[in-house]
């Protein structure tokens, strides 16, 4: 019979809107579909295709945990023609989907391992959704230390799902701000990401590092991980780079002759070390 | 307008500037003057503003003319953006004219906002122009190309 | 030429240059060539078949850099040059003209005064290629016009070489590639082809100076040089300007003047 | 694989058969002062003595500009009209080069290597290409050079070598080109035995692709590119003639409330291919557009995809504003 068409987006209704920061807002999708919404499955790691119809497409991660079934969440801010169609979207309105594509971080791996996550401005949907994944499986893995950072106060995303996992006792949390971005009331670090890192100097001791951030925050953890003891397979990062297809066909997103869409987006720092880091 | 189902209609897009010929045009209803309602009033702060695109969009679209009206030379509200207009229709219409365009079916004018009579005369001589020239299909029909069979471009 | 490519490599050898941006053998003519050191220097070439507009390339900050240059340049891109100083995309002090009359003679100018002066001996002229297309189009009717060019746009499948190999075609982001609002389809079709000819015709309204290189570059052929050519033919008398000499004037729309004509304004 | 003979007759006969079939029929016409393929009606259409069209057939199984889908907002919903296969009528290519039809190869392992492309494989499916051996060839042309030939059979469903009396020896390689001599069955006779490499142009190789593929796989960081592209103008050009270029872009062609969603060519030259939202850009520079240009045709689609990306066709060369020769460079490198 016909194979689906794969540039065909599913139907989703956006059920919830969440303003996280400024330009920043979280959509949870459901799919109209309930054949397409029960034939639905995906990894944390993995990212889609979101439509705006009348703008385009443009790609973002699944931000929600997979282990949170019957929807999807995508945080994205307001840059361009399509994100700022999908902004001006209200609750109940209907957007384009199509996914899951690209790899997964490998959770079972990490099974009775300590999980590090690092993460900078809006890099943290990405990681959102393994922290969740692995907040959910709790019993599988050992400590768990987050440490996420914003230029300010007010650039931090997740503001709820900060406070809480800072609330649980089960994780740690450290929450910091660029110089000159704290507000009088701000009790959390001051400083970049890095420099927290090196100050909070977590153990390397059986911990999975997972890294994701802008370039040069990514460029300035990686020494100081290096430092305290983590090889490189024990570090993980999510990149990106433009796409159109998402599936490995429109020739944007190669970094060398891997595909970010189909090869990644998820890399250890021992792959990363064997493509070119300029094509990222 | 009355008309029978066999009189062309021709669809006509006004892009006036908000100072004078937008008042102008307000002045011609507030005067009770009757004229012909084929036009679309497009304001713009000013006749300096309007993109040629935006004329080329416009017959792409199904418009048959356009109209492009703004202050007289002196009076614009700001000095001289009418005088910068005034340069890129010169320009553009050598352009269209070379490419074939029908230039035609563009009508430029100067209506201040005391010419209400002027704005109804020059709405009621483009349609009855226009009217006489057909409907711009040949322009038209070539924007439709994605539903055409062929891969060797041709319109 | 002998004396061109020993200048060249003197101006390399004493450091007055980094680069000399000049022409080689090609596979096929001669093509544009970037001659770092004074030994290159003997690969120059410079004669009649020297066609590239050369000026495309003293605008690409990621090949010349800011030490000076020097460009060995026919008049097509000297009158480019002129107009790309009318616009401040150049220094004057970063750039030195290489250039050799048709009797061979070579000359030197280091400024915009020095090329206005000389490329004011030269008239601008229409080739024998060029008088026949516009020859042909002059004689059509407008409907024929239409159906000459939609038949050509046709062709058109958005290469951008026009646009690349055009010196006057500076901008890093091109109203093509702008999309809020997205006023030119980015795709290929007859009319969105169209649309680009005619909005490319628009922003080179003075500035174009018929150097022919878009239309050589076209690969599917479409004669659109001669659209800017065309007009700038007929609106240098109605603007007030020499046809491929630019004056520090301005540019015909970014000025005005109060007789302008205004015959076809109701 | 069965190989016949057809005369210059039945030649016309089998053409016309095809015409009345209501087959759409494209082949190589002289207008304009360039060759391209064009819708034809009739064997006299179709040009004769001319090297290359200007253009590859890519088009008809990778189209400049399609609808991906259409939709229509109603009430806050949408609807959605999918791609319909069976809108693609059935195609014939006739008189397509061997470095033509080989590229239909690599375009398919770029559509298909990992999710089948619908779209690519309603056009392909529909397709039958009748390939004609090259009987001339230029300096650009260097087919022998990446496994091809001028008379090269893979990717025709059918391949005709013209002979001196107006015939030609048939192969027909597939069970399309079968259906399709089918439809004419009397022409096509027995094979007289013809020696078909004696009318086929003598093209010795040029370079050594595994020495190039050696080279290349340890070139990234070499000064050769930033050498061989500092004249490169950044257009499409190369990308856009070129039979196995297929790089997209997915745009939105919007009316009102109905739209469409288009793929559109697109070429890795252009400086803002690659450009990310944020400003950042990892292929900033020509250079690096031209290293990834080579390197994904003569590397990566052979690593990833087991094909070659260039079928020595000499298309870009041709078509370059600043004679950036494929050929020239490619020796260059398997020089180095």
């Amino acid at each position: 019979m016909s194979e689906r068409n794969t540039y065909l987006p599913y139907l989703m209704t956006i059920d919830k809107v969440i303003k996280e920061a400024p330009g920043v807002k979280t959509f949870r999708l459901k799919f109209q579909n309930e054949e397409e919404a029960a034939g639905f499955t995906f990894q944390a790691g993995q990212f889609g295709e979101y439509s705006a119809f009348g703008e385009g497409e443009s790609t973002f991660c699944i931000a929600s945990s997979p282990t949170r079934k019957g929807y999807i969440e995508c945080t994205f801010r307001e840059t361009g023609r399509v994100t700022g169609g999908l902004s001006s979207l209200e609750e109940g309105s209907t957007m384009g989907f199509r996914g899951p594509y690209g790899n997964t971080f490998p959770m079972e791996e990490w099974k009775g391992k300590n999980l590090l996550f690092i993460a900078g401005g809006i890099a943290l949907p990405p990681m959102r959704c393994v922290i969740w994944n692995a907040l959910d499986l709790r019993e599988n893995f050992k400590d768990v230390t987050i440490i996420y950072g914003a230029k300010t106060v007010n650039d931090l995303v997740y503001k709820s799902e900060l406070k809480e996992w800072e609330e649980r006792p089960d994780v740690r949390m450290i929450t910091t701000v660029d110089p000159g971005g704290e507000t009088p009331d701000w009790k959390g670090e001051i400083g970049f990401v890095p420099t927290i890192v090196e100050k909070v100097a977590p153990s390397a001791e059986n911990t999975i590092a997972i890294v994701c951030g802008p370039p040069i925050m990514i460029k300035f953890t990686f020494p100081v991980l290096a430092k305290l003891g983590f090889t490189d397979e024990m570090i993980y990062t999510t990149l990106e780079n433009r796409m159109k297809c998402g599936v490995g066909k429109c020739g944007r997103c190669n970094v060398g002759k891997l595909y970010i869409c189909k090869d990644g987006p998820v890399f250890s720092k021992e792959q990363l070390n064997l493509i070119p880091a300029e094509e990222y | 307008m009355m008309s029978d189902s066999n009189t062309f209609e021709p669809k006509i897009v006004a892009f006036v500037c908000n100072w004078c010929t937008y008042a102008g045009a307000d002045l011609t209803g507030t005067s009770r003057l009757k004229y012909a309602t084929n036009v679309k009033i497009v304001r713009f702060p000013c006749t300096g503003r309007i993109d040629f695109l935006f004329l080329l969009k416009s017959f792409a679209q199904g418009a048959d003319a356009v109209i492009v009206s703004g202050c007289h030379p002196n009076d614009c509200h700001y000095t001289s953006g009418n005088f910068h207009a005034r340069r890129r229709w010169i320009a553009f219409r050598a352009i269209l004219d070379l490419m074939g365009i029908d230039v035609r079916r563009i009508q430029f004018s100067w209506v201040s906002a005391a010419e209400g009579a002027k704005w109804a005369d020059l709405v009621n001589n483009t349609v009855s122009d226009i009217r006489a020239l057909g409907p711009y299909t040949e322009y038209q029909k070539v924007a439709e190309y994605l539903e055409k069979e062929g891969f060797d471009g041709e319109a | 030429m002998e004396k061109l490519r020993e200048r060249a490599a003197a101006l390399l050898a004493d450091g007055t240059v980094s680069l000399v941006i000049g022409f080689e053998e090609g596979t096929k003519r001669p093509r544009p060539f970037f001659c770092r050191t004074s030994d290159q220097a003997s690969k120059l070439i410079f004669d009649s078949r020297c066609f590239h507009n050369l000026a495309v390339y003293v605008t690409k900050k990621e090949l010349v850099g800011k030490e000076p240059f020097a460009v060995t340049a026919p008049i097509a891109t000297l009158r480019s040059i002129l107009q790309l100083y009318v616009e401040n995309q150049l220094k004057e002090e970063q750039m030195l003209i290489l250039t050799a009359d048709p009797a061979g003679e070579l000359f030197e100018l280091r400024s915009f005064d020095e090329i206005s002066a000389y490329v004011a001996n030269f008239e601008l002229k229409r080739g024998e290629r060029e008088e026949e297309i516009l020859h042909k189009i002059e004689g059509m009717t407008r409907e024929e016009r239409w159906q000459f060019w939609l038949n050509e746009m046709s062709q058109c499948f958005k290469c951008y070489a026009c646009r690349s190999a055009c010196p006057l075609c500076y901008c890093t982001k091109c109203v093509v590639e702008v999309n809020r609002p997205q006023w030119i389809h980015p795709w290929p079709a007859p009319l969105a082809n169209m649309e680009w000819h005619i909005n490319r015709a628009m922003h080179m309204v003075g500035r174009c100076t018929a150097c022919g290189a878009c239309g050589e570059a076209c690969p599917v052929g479409i004669p659109i040089d001669l659209i800017t050519r065309k007009m700038m033919e007929d609106l240098a008398p109605e603007f007030g300007y020499i046809p491929g000499l630019p004056a520090r004037q301005g540019n015909a729309l970014s000025s005005w003047r109060l007789d302008d004509r205004e015959q076809f304004i109701r | 694989m069965e190989t016949k003979y057809i005369s210059k007759e039945g030649l016309g006969r089998w053409f016309d058969a095809i015409v009345a079939s209501e087959k759409r029929i494209y082949a190589p016409v002289k207008s304009r002062g360039q060759v391209d393929f064009k819708q034809v009606k009739s064997l006299s259409e179709v040009a004769d003595e001319y090297i290359q069209t200007t253009q590859s057939i890519k088009a008809a199984v990778f189209p400049k500009a399609e609808i991906l889908f259409s939709y229509e907002k109603v009430n806050g919903k949408v609807n959605l009209t999918d791609f319909d296969p069976n809108s693609v009528p059935e195609t014939v290519l006739w008189k397509v080069h061997p470095c033509d039809a080989a590229g239909f190869r690599p375009l398919s392992a770029i559509f298909n290597w990992d999710s089948a492309d619908k779209l690519h494989n309603a056009h392909l499916s529909r397709t039958t290409i009748v390939s004609y051996g090259c009987a001339i060839a230029d300096e650009s042309c260097f087919c022998t050079s990446v496994n091809g030939g001028p008379g090269n059979l893979n990717g025709s469903d059918l391949q005709l070598t013209m002979l001196p009396d107006g015939g030609a020896i048939a192969e027909i390689i597939t069970a399309r080109g079968e259906t399709l001599a089918s439809l004419c069955p009397d022409a096509f006779v027995a094979d007289r035995g013809d020696d078909k490499s004696a009318h086929l142009v003598d093209l010795p190789a040029r370079f050594s692709l595994e020495e190039v593929q050696s080279k290349l796989n340890k070139a990234f960081d070499s000064s050769v590119w930033k050498q061989q592209s500092e004249r490169c103008l950044g257009c499409g050009a190369c990308a856009f003639v070129c039979p196995t270029c297929a790089c997209f872009d997915i745009q939105e062609d919007v009316h009102g409330s109905k739209g469409r969603r288009i793929r559109c060519w697109d070429a890795c030259g252009f400086s803002l291919f690659t450009l990310h939202t944020s400003g950042h850009n990892p292929r900033e520079h020509q250079s690096q557009r031209w290293r990834q240009r080579i390197l994904h045709k003569f590397s990566y689609m052979p690593e990833r995809l087991n094909v070659v990306g260039c079928t020595g066709c000499g298309r870009c060369s041709r078509a370059c504003p600043v004679d950036m020769n494929i050929l020239e460079h490619i020796t260059s490198i398997a020089e180095q």
